[in-house]
């Protein structure tokens, strides 16, 4: 039966075929320079500053010795009731913007969430705000908020002076509805694919198993979204905390210390006031509790995958 | 074309072991499938065989040639996979050179047209050569695919679950096609389904695979009334083989758990050569006689339902604590919990090691 | 339970007409099997009587009262999904129990039923475990157990087994079969294999391209079906169809399949006969044979024509001989290696008592042998 | 390594050739009008010498933070910059600032420019007679104010009337706080005064020395270190409860408001008095900007009960000491330049603020603009903020303490002003000025 057309193909040519780069070089030529990288990029500064918040340094003197004051810098940050203070003040901003997002997102995504004619549309549209530097939109809604000429007081048939960012009183409330305002589109999104990623069967079977639309609602669509809201919470907790430029735009942390979030307080420990060493202290205990929190949602999240 | 032998195959995905030490011969000019559940290994076994797969262990050799570190390209095997894979901006005629007009081929523009002409008249697809791929329907696909590995007249055609995405009647009209191609071609094939069906009809000999392991070889004929074990016994044929406890005790089958005994026949004693005890029986559903009346031999039973499958009736039966499926004549009529008789044809009957599953006989 | 009735149902997804003029009458208590390939809106219709779908003309009653214009869920029926649908993050008690909290049962009385509709399908070791534990079978025991727990008035079924393997379709066809005796509820099973259908259904409606076939219980189906589509469609091995004619000579009628043929089968006068007054001139005409009604000899014998053996198919229980008459393959089964390798020509027979003719144009079944 | 070579080369021979090139300066300064103006100058220089100079610039709030970056990075991406008066000590301490006593000697600087100046911009520690830098833009807190409305004769019968006096510029704080509520209209959307509010960098603090430091209050002894009962006097109290009434006649949501927003409502018209740096009041005389120009005045500080004083802004030039000698070479030529009496006359025509003496005092000077009579009168009684290194740490305490006073309604001006000094009370001692 042979045919004799297998010229190509004799015992001589054996494994021409392994070419191209192997495992080894491919190690060498990327992964060693990126890990290198990322090691001068990253790690270094986080070693350097842990080092510093146990000097007392100013960077604005450079030249000045550093001097070893040992865990004083972190004492003082801990005994000091002002800290405590921004901490309150943080949390508070957190925990009303992470709900108002979350609230307004997921609604909205649940609005969405259905057949519509320029659904495409309208999600970009949505999604404008999320795309915008956060420093432009705070200088943006500093107008918006002004009581002179923004839009917000006669939206809501308010004087006009009735002020908000000067406003001990309003202006953290000012700032959070900004926040939403910029954000809810970001958890829009996830609860979108989220719900989209919820098979249209299940509620088809909900439907034949004769449950009301609160009832579905309750035992399917906010079960299986879950873990996409959870993602959300995470990330909008993670970067409220570290709110920085929005606040600052709006309202430099004032009237007073009405609006100075813990990064507004660092920064200003940093960099107006050069205490170097001290701000590293500050930073490391601010970076513990992102990863303290952060472990938190990630455990109650893997709880819920495991399911 | 060329023998096939698989020496000591070993491949390992991390900690899994996807075919565990496969020895296997495949004579030239074989139908040669390999048959096994989803995951046996037989894919993979496949796959290195064509050079596909690297980094395994053994050796695999095509003709006399140890092909065990040669590349896909210079092992010239071909492939047939259950996705179609044809370039769907090309036409079929297309598709078909596609493979010739490689630069290491070298074939010569006439040859090509002869080739393509060939397989197309065999695959009957002549008037389709025109045709973009993507206007084919999924028979006709299979085919073009299976046309550019003739084309090639490779040593070994390799094949990977052809069929199985394609609808039931086109499944057995391209069976006997395919069959008839590869006595018409004289090639070594080697086939992979899950399918006993498709195995069974198709295959001089079928390799059954479980967890990478090559458990039985044989043919078709033998594989059915010879299982190796209880698994080859229970994968192949359908419906399924009737499982069930048996104690042998002086020259008498009883049932487990039930007071249905049967007096053995002296052939199948002898055949058994004397083993006793607990064994576990297999009776295939047409080798268990029913019958409306009490008869000598018989035992009685309830029954469970009825299923008619037009060319035959299939009767389960319930005894304490087994279900029993039987295959019947279409004309033999019952109702559920009607009362039935039975008995098995007992040269029929396949003996088990009760701890090995291994066939006794 | 209930009688479901389907009368002169259409249904349209845009332009494309999906189900023309579908008719069915499903008695209580019946277990009706939709038949056909994938395509044919049997998964439709069953989704239009479930509600989950809206018609666009004809009627759907159930116990004589209109339902096509309510929703899902005062239809009161039962639906298992083809990929069971069960709710992913519910263990199976609470997926079972998602029927009756939704309906604001009282816990302990959910409990009960629970448990025993969970005693009765033998998955009461299950009801702790997350559907992502289960194994297909068992998937789809907690789905019925959903279907059944409420006491629907009847169970629609979307090919509940399309994603299992063989083996274990075939054990939970045989379980499921057993229920409906047990039950007895109204049960419209949709399916694309022809097993499954003869192998469960109380009455199988083939459908194709949107229109009904036929619709009759397994045996009629299968000895007297109504056009080309069925034969072929029902039954394994597919049902032999070849072109043919035949040519009186004398007293004797031959029958000449295929073309280019010198092969040819005496008919006997009474199908003779019948033949003629149904189809005079023998036109457009296809004999219709079912693998067994092909007898097979090794031996020249009278009345049997010789052909040569092309494939020889063995299946176990019997082999399939596949031989060349004219132009084409006839497939004959017989016993298990009654035909050997070795084998060169054999010599066939038609049985006439289930020999079946169809007009090619209409694809029609003349019904020759089901007046008889 | 062949081509680490080759590059380093490359780089080296870059530099090289662009540094014998191109004869260039770059000044380093925040960006504002003034910034303009010592470019305006510079191509004068240019013309004269052919030295390029650029005047780089970056917006006020980033300008100290940029500037001590670039410094902590021992950088040379500016030559000179025109740095803070505040930042004095922090430039000279962190051996930022090249010592320029030298220069002042040669060129006479300390005799020709005004005390107060040359004191506040270039010598440090004060009285310590070390220089650092060249007194460049002066510039002090003053006031622009709508003579329109002031002259306005029923407005002036009805403030007669209200408050028994004539309506004219104030000559004190308590007249100036009285003028501001007769103004204050919210209904018309007129408002009586615009003063500093801002909270970032030293604006409100800015604001608030006007009034301390004339109502016989004060910021601490700059020779003792001593704040605890000088920041929080009773003066120094009244004072900062002083500008408080002041915010209630400002127009609303002015809690955080710097020289740009002063500048906006004023040209806007609604506004009575606007308090405001010098440098800023150019622009209210370019009738594209300010409609009002003509109805615009200005005037320097009224006085307290202690006397007069305005709060020092104003920058001096001093020279980086990262640069190479060759690029401080070119520098030290332009200064010599910049500080030539003929050339300073060149800086107040281009609209710079000069500090020298002889041009502050001239005729042509004095007529050159409508305010600068009041800025040279204001010139001489300036008073400035803390210079020392850690000004930016007392900066800190006082502006977050004041604003959570007065912007924020929060506590008294008594607990605002004794936590400002306990605080720097601290920060003084952890700087090793006190024990």
């Amino acid at each position: 039966m042979a045919v004799g057309v297998h010229k190509e193909a004799t015992n001589s040519q054996p494994g021409l075929a392994r070419t191209g780069l192997s495992d080894l070089s491919i190690r060498n030529l990327f992964i060693i320079p990126t890990i290198a990288f990322l090691a001068c990029m990253n790690i270094f500064p986080l070693i350097w500053s842990l080092f510093l918040s146990f000097h007392e340094w100013r960077a604005n003197l450079p030249d000045e010795k550093a001097v070893y004051v040992g865990i004083q810098h972190y004492r003082d940050i801990l005994n000091d009731p002002a800290f405590w203070q921004t901490f309150s003040l943080t949390a508070q901003y957190v925990l009303y913007a992470v709900v108002g997002e979350l609230v307004v997102g997921f609604g909205v995504a649940l609005l969405l969430n259905r057949e519509m004619k320029a659904k495409g549309v309208i999600t970009t549209l949505l999604l404008l705000p999320m795309m915008m530097s956060p420093a432009v939109v705070g200088l943006f809604w500093k107008l918006l908020w002004n009581p002179g000429w923004g839009i917000v007081n006669p939206i809501f048939g308010l004087a006009n002076d009735y002020a908000w960012l000067s406003d001990a009183n309003r202006a953290l409330w000012a700032v959070v509805i900004t926040d939403i305002w910029m954000w809810a589109p970001f958890v829009m999104l996830l609860s979108l694919a989220g719900l989209s990623a919820i098979p249209k069967h299940l509620y088809e079977a909900a439907e034949i198993d004769r449950a009301s639309w609160w009832f579905t609602f309750r035992n399917i669509t906010l079960p299986l979204v879950t873990p996409l809201l959870l993602i959300a919470i995470i990330f909008r907790t993670m970067e409220n905390f570290k709110q920085f430029d929005m606040i600052f735009t709006m309202t430099g942390g004032g009237p007073g210390t009405s609006t100075e979030v813990h990064s507004i307080r660092l920064y200003r420990m940093a960099f107006q006031s050069w205490d170097t060493g001290k701000s590293s202290a500050f930073a490391y205990i601010l970076l513990i509790m992102v990863i303290g929190i952060s472990m938190i949602y990630i455990k109650y999240l893997n709880k819920i995958k495991e399911r | 074309m060329a023998s096939i032998t698989f020496e000591n195959l070993t491949k390992k995905y991390d900690d899994l072991t996807a075919v565990n030490d496969l020895n296997l011969s495949v004579n030239d000019g074989e139908f040669y499938v390999m048959l096994g559940p989803t995951g046996a290994g037989k894919t993979t076994s496949l796959r290195c065989l064509s050079g596909l797969d690297k980094d395994y262990q053994g050796s695999v050799y095509i003709g006399n040639s140890n092909v065990t570190d040669w590349s896909p390209a210079h092992r010239d095997v071909a492939m047939v996979f259950q996705q179609y894979s044809l370039y769907p901006h090309l036409t079929v005629r297309e598709n078909l050179e596609f493979p010739l007009k490689s630069k290491i081929r070298m074939v010569p523009q006439d040859e090509i047209e002869r080739r393509v002409n060939y397989a197309a008249a065999t695959l009957k697809i002549v008037d389709l050569l025109d045709r973009k791929t993507d206007k084919l329907s999924g028979g006709e696909m299979q085919r073009v695919s299976i046309g550019r590995a003739i084309v090639r007249k490779p040593k070994v055609f390799l094949m990977d679950e052809p069929l199985s995405s394609l609808d039931a009647k086109l499944r057995e009209a391209l069976r006997i096609e395919l069959k008839r191609l590869q006595k018409e071609l004289g090639a070594t094939l080697i086939y992979v389904t899950h399918d006993q069906v498709e195995a069974m009809s198709m295959a001089d000999r079928v390799g059954i695979i479980k967890e990478g392991q090559l458990i039985q070889s044989d043919t078709p004929h033998k594989v059915y009334n010879e299982p190796k074990n209880t698994f080859v016994a229970g994968f192949v044929g359908s419906p399924k083989i009737n499982f069930f406890d048996g104690i042998v005790e002086n020259g008498r089958l009883t049932i487990k758990g039930s007071p249905h005994q049967f007096q053995l026949e002296s052939e199948i004693l002898e055949k058994i050569r004397g083993i006793t005890g607990e064994l576990i029986i297999g009776v295939r559903p047409e080798d268990i006689f029913l019958t409306h009346e009490a008869q000598e031999g018989a035992c009685e039973a309830k029954v469970y339902v009825i299923e008619h499958m037009g060319m035959e009736n299939l009767i389960s039966f319930h005894i304490d604590p087994y279900h029993f499926k039987a295959a019947t004549d279409s004309a033999f009529e019952v109702n559920a919990n009607d009362k039935i008789y039975f008995r098995f044809a007992q040269e029929k009957l396949h003996f088990f090691d009760k701890n090995s599953e291994e066939n006794l006989v | 339970m209930a009688n479901i009735n389907v009368k002169d149902m259409i249904k349209r997804f845009g332009q494309t007409e999906v189900i023309t003029k579908l008719n069915l009458e499903i008695k209580d208590q019946e277990f009706v099997v939709l038949l056909g390939p994938s395509g044919c809106g049997k998964t439709t219709t069953l989704r239009a009587i479930a509600g989950l779908e809206d018609i666009q003309g004809g009627e759907i009653t159930i116990d004589g009262k209109a339902v096509h214009d309510l929703p899902v869920k005062q239809r009161d029926i039962a639906f298992v999904f083809q990929l069971f649908a069960l709710y992913p993050h519910l263990s199976a008690f609470n997926n079972i129990a998602f029927p009756l909290k939704a309906a604001g049962m009282p816990k302990s009385d959910i409990e009960k039923r629970v448990f025993a509709v969970a005693e009765f399908l033998q998955i009461k070791s299950l009801l702790k475990s997350m559907p992502s534990a289960l194994s297909g079978g068992d998937l789809q025991r907690v789905s019925m157990a959903r279907a059944l727990v409420r006491d629907p008035k009847a169970l629609l079924m979307d090919e509940p087994m399309g994603t299992l393997d063989a083996k274990l379709r075939e054990e939970l066809r045989t379980e499921l079969k057993h229920l409906h005796i047990e039950t007895n509820s109204t049960t419209v099973y949709v399916t694309h294999d022809q097993v499954e259908a003869m192998s469960m259904g109380d009455k199988i409606a083939v459908m194709n391209d949107g229109i009904l076939q036929q619709m009759g219980n397994p045996k009629e189906v299968y000895d007297n079906p109504s056009n080309i589509f069925v034969a072929q469609f029902i039954g394994s091995p597919v049902m032999n169809v070849v072109d043919c004619n035949y040519a009186t000579d004398g007293d004797v009628t031959h029958l000449v399949l295929g073309e280019n043929n010198s092969d040819k089968f005496t008919l006997s006068k009474n199908l003779t006969q019948k033949l003629k007054a149904k189809n005079g001139d023998s036109k457009n005409l296809a004999v219709g044979i079912r693998a067994e009604a092909v007898d097979l000899k090794l031996e020249p014998t009278k009345g049997y024509v010789k052909v040569e053996v092309e494939v020889i198919e063995p299946l176990g229980p019997f082999d399939i001989v596949d031989v060349k008459v004219g132009d084409g393959l006839v497939r004959s089964s017989t016993r298990s290696q009654y035909v050997e390798k070795s084998c060169k020509h054999v010599w066939i027979h038609l049985n006439e008592e289930k020999i079946h003719f169809f007009d090619t144009q209409s694809g029609q079944s003349l019904n020759i042998n089901a007046e008889a | 390594m062949n081509l680490l070579k080759k590059l380093t080369l490359g780089i080296l021979a870059l530099t090289i050739s662009s540094a014998l090139y191109a004869q260039k300066l770059t000044i380093f300064w925040a960006e504002w009008d003034p910034a303009n103006q010592l470019q305006e100058l510079a191509e004068m220089y240019t013309e004269e010498t052919g030295v390029d100079v650029v005047v780089e610039t970056t917006p006020w709030p980033d300008f100290q933070t940029k500037t001590f970056t670039e410094f902590a990075a021992k950088g040379s991406s500016f030559d000179m910059v025109v740095g803070d008066s505040q930042w004095v000590g922090a430039g000279v301490k962190g051996g930022h600032y090249v010592k320029l006593n030298d220069f002042f000697k040669e060129h006479k600087v300390a005799e020709t420019m005004t005390a107060g100046t040359v004191a506040a911009y270039a010598e440090y520690p004060q009285g310590s007679k070390n220089y650092y830098a060249i007194p460049t833009e002066g510039d002090a807190d003053g006031w622009a104010y709508r003579k329109d409305w002031f002259e306005d004769p029923k407005e002036m019968a009805n403030f007669q009337k209200k408050y028994g006096y004539k309506l004219d510029v104030p000559e004190t704080w308590a007249q100036l706080k009285d003028i501001a509520e007769f103004f204050h209209r919210p209904d018309e959307g007129r408002y009586g005064v615009t003063v500093y509010t801002g909270k970032g960098y030293d604006a409100l603090t800015m604001g608030i020395e006007n009034v301390i430091f004339a109502f016989g209050g004060s910021l601490g002894d700059y020779a003792t270190y001593k704040v605890e009962g000088l920041v929080n006097s009773k003066e120094t109290i009244a004072a900062v409860e002083y500008y408080k009434e002041l915010y209630q006649f400002t127009p609303p949501d002015w809690g955080d408001t710097f020289f740009a927003e002063a500048n906006q409502v004023f040209t806007q018209g609604k506004v009575a008095m606007s308090m405001n740096y010098f440098a800023f009041f150019p622009a209210l005389t370019n009738k594209k900007v300010n409609p009002h120009v003509a109805g615009t005045g200005y005037f320097s500080n009224p006085k307290g009960p202690a006397g007069r004083f305005a709060a020092l802004g104003g920058q001096g030039m001093s020279i980086n000491s990262y640069i190479s000698d060759s690029q401080k070479k070119l520098s030290y030529d332009f200064l010599a330049w910049f500080v030539k009496e003929e050339n300073q006359r060149k800086w107040a025509e281009v609209g710079g603020f000069t500090c020298n003496k002889a041009v502050l005092e001239s005729e042509a000077f004095l007529n050159a603009t409508p305010f600068n009579a009041a800025f040279k009168e204001t010139m001489f009684m300036v008073k400035d903020f803390w210079a020392i290194p850690e000004f930016a740490d007392l900066l800190e305490p006082i502006q977050r303490n004041m604003h959570q006073y007065i912007v924020a309604d929060q506590g008294t001006a008594k607990e605002g002003l004794d936590n400002v000094a306990r605080e720097w009370k601290e920060i003084l001692k952890k700087a090793g000025y006190t024990n």
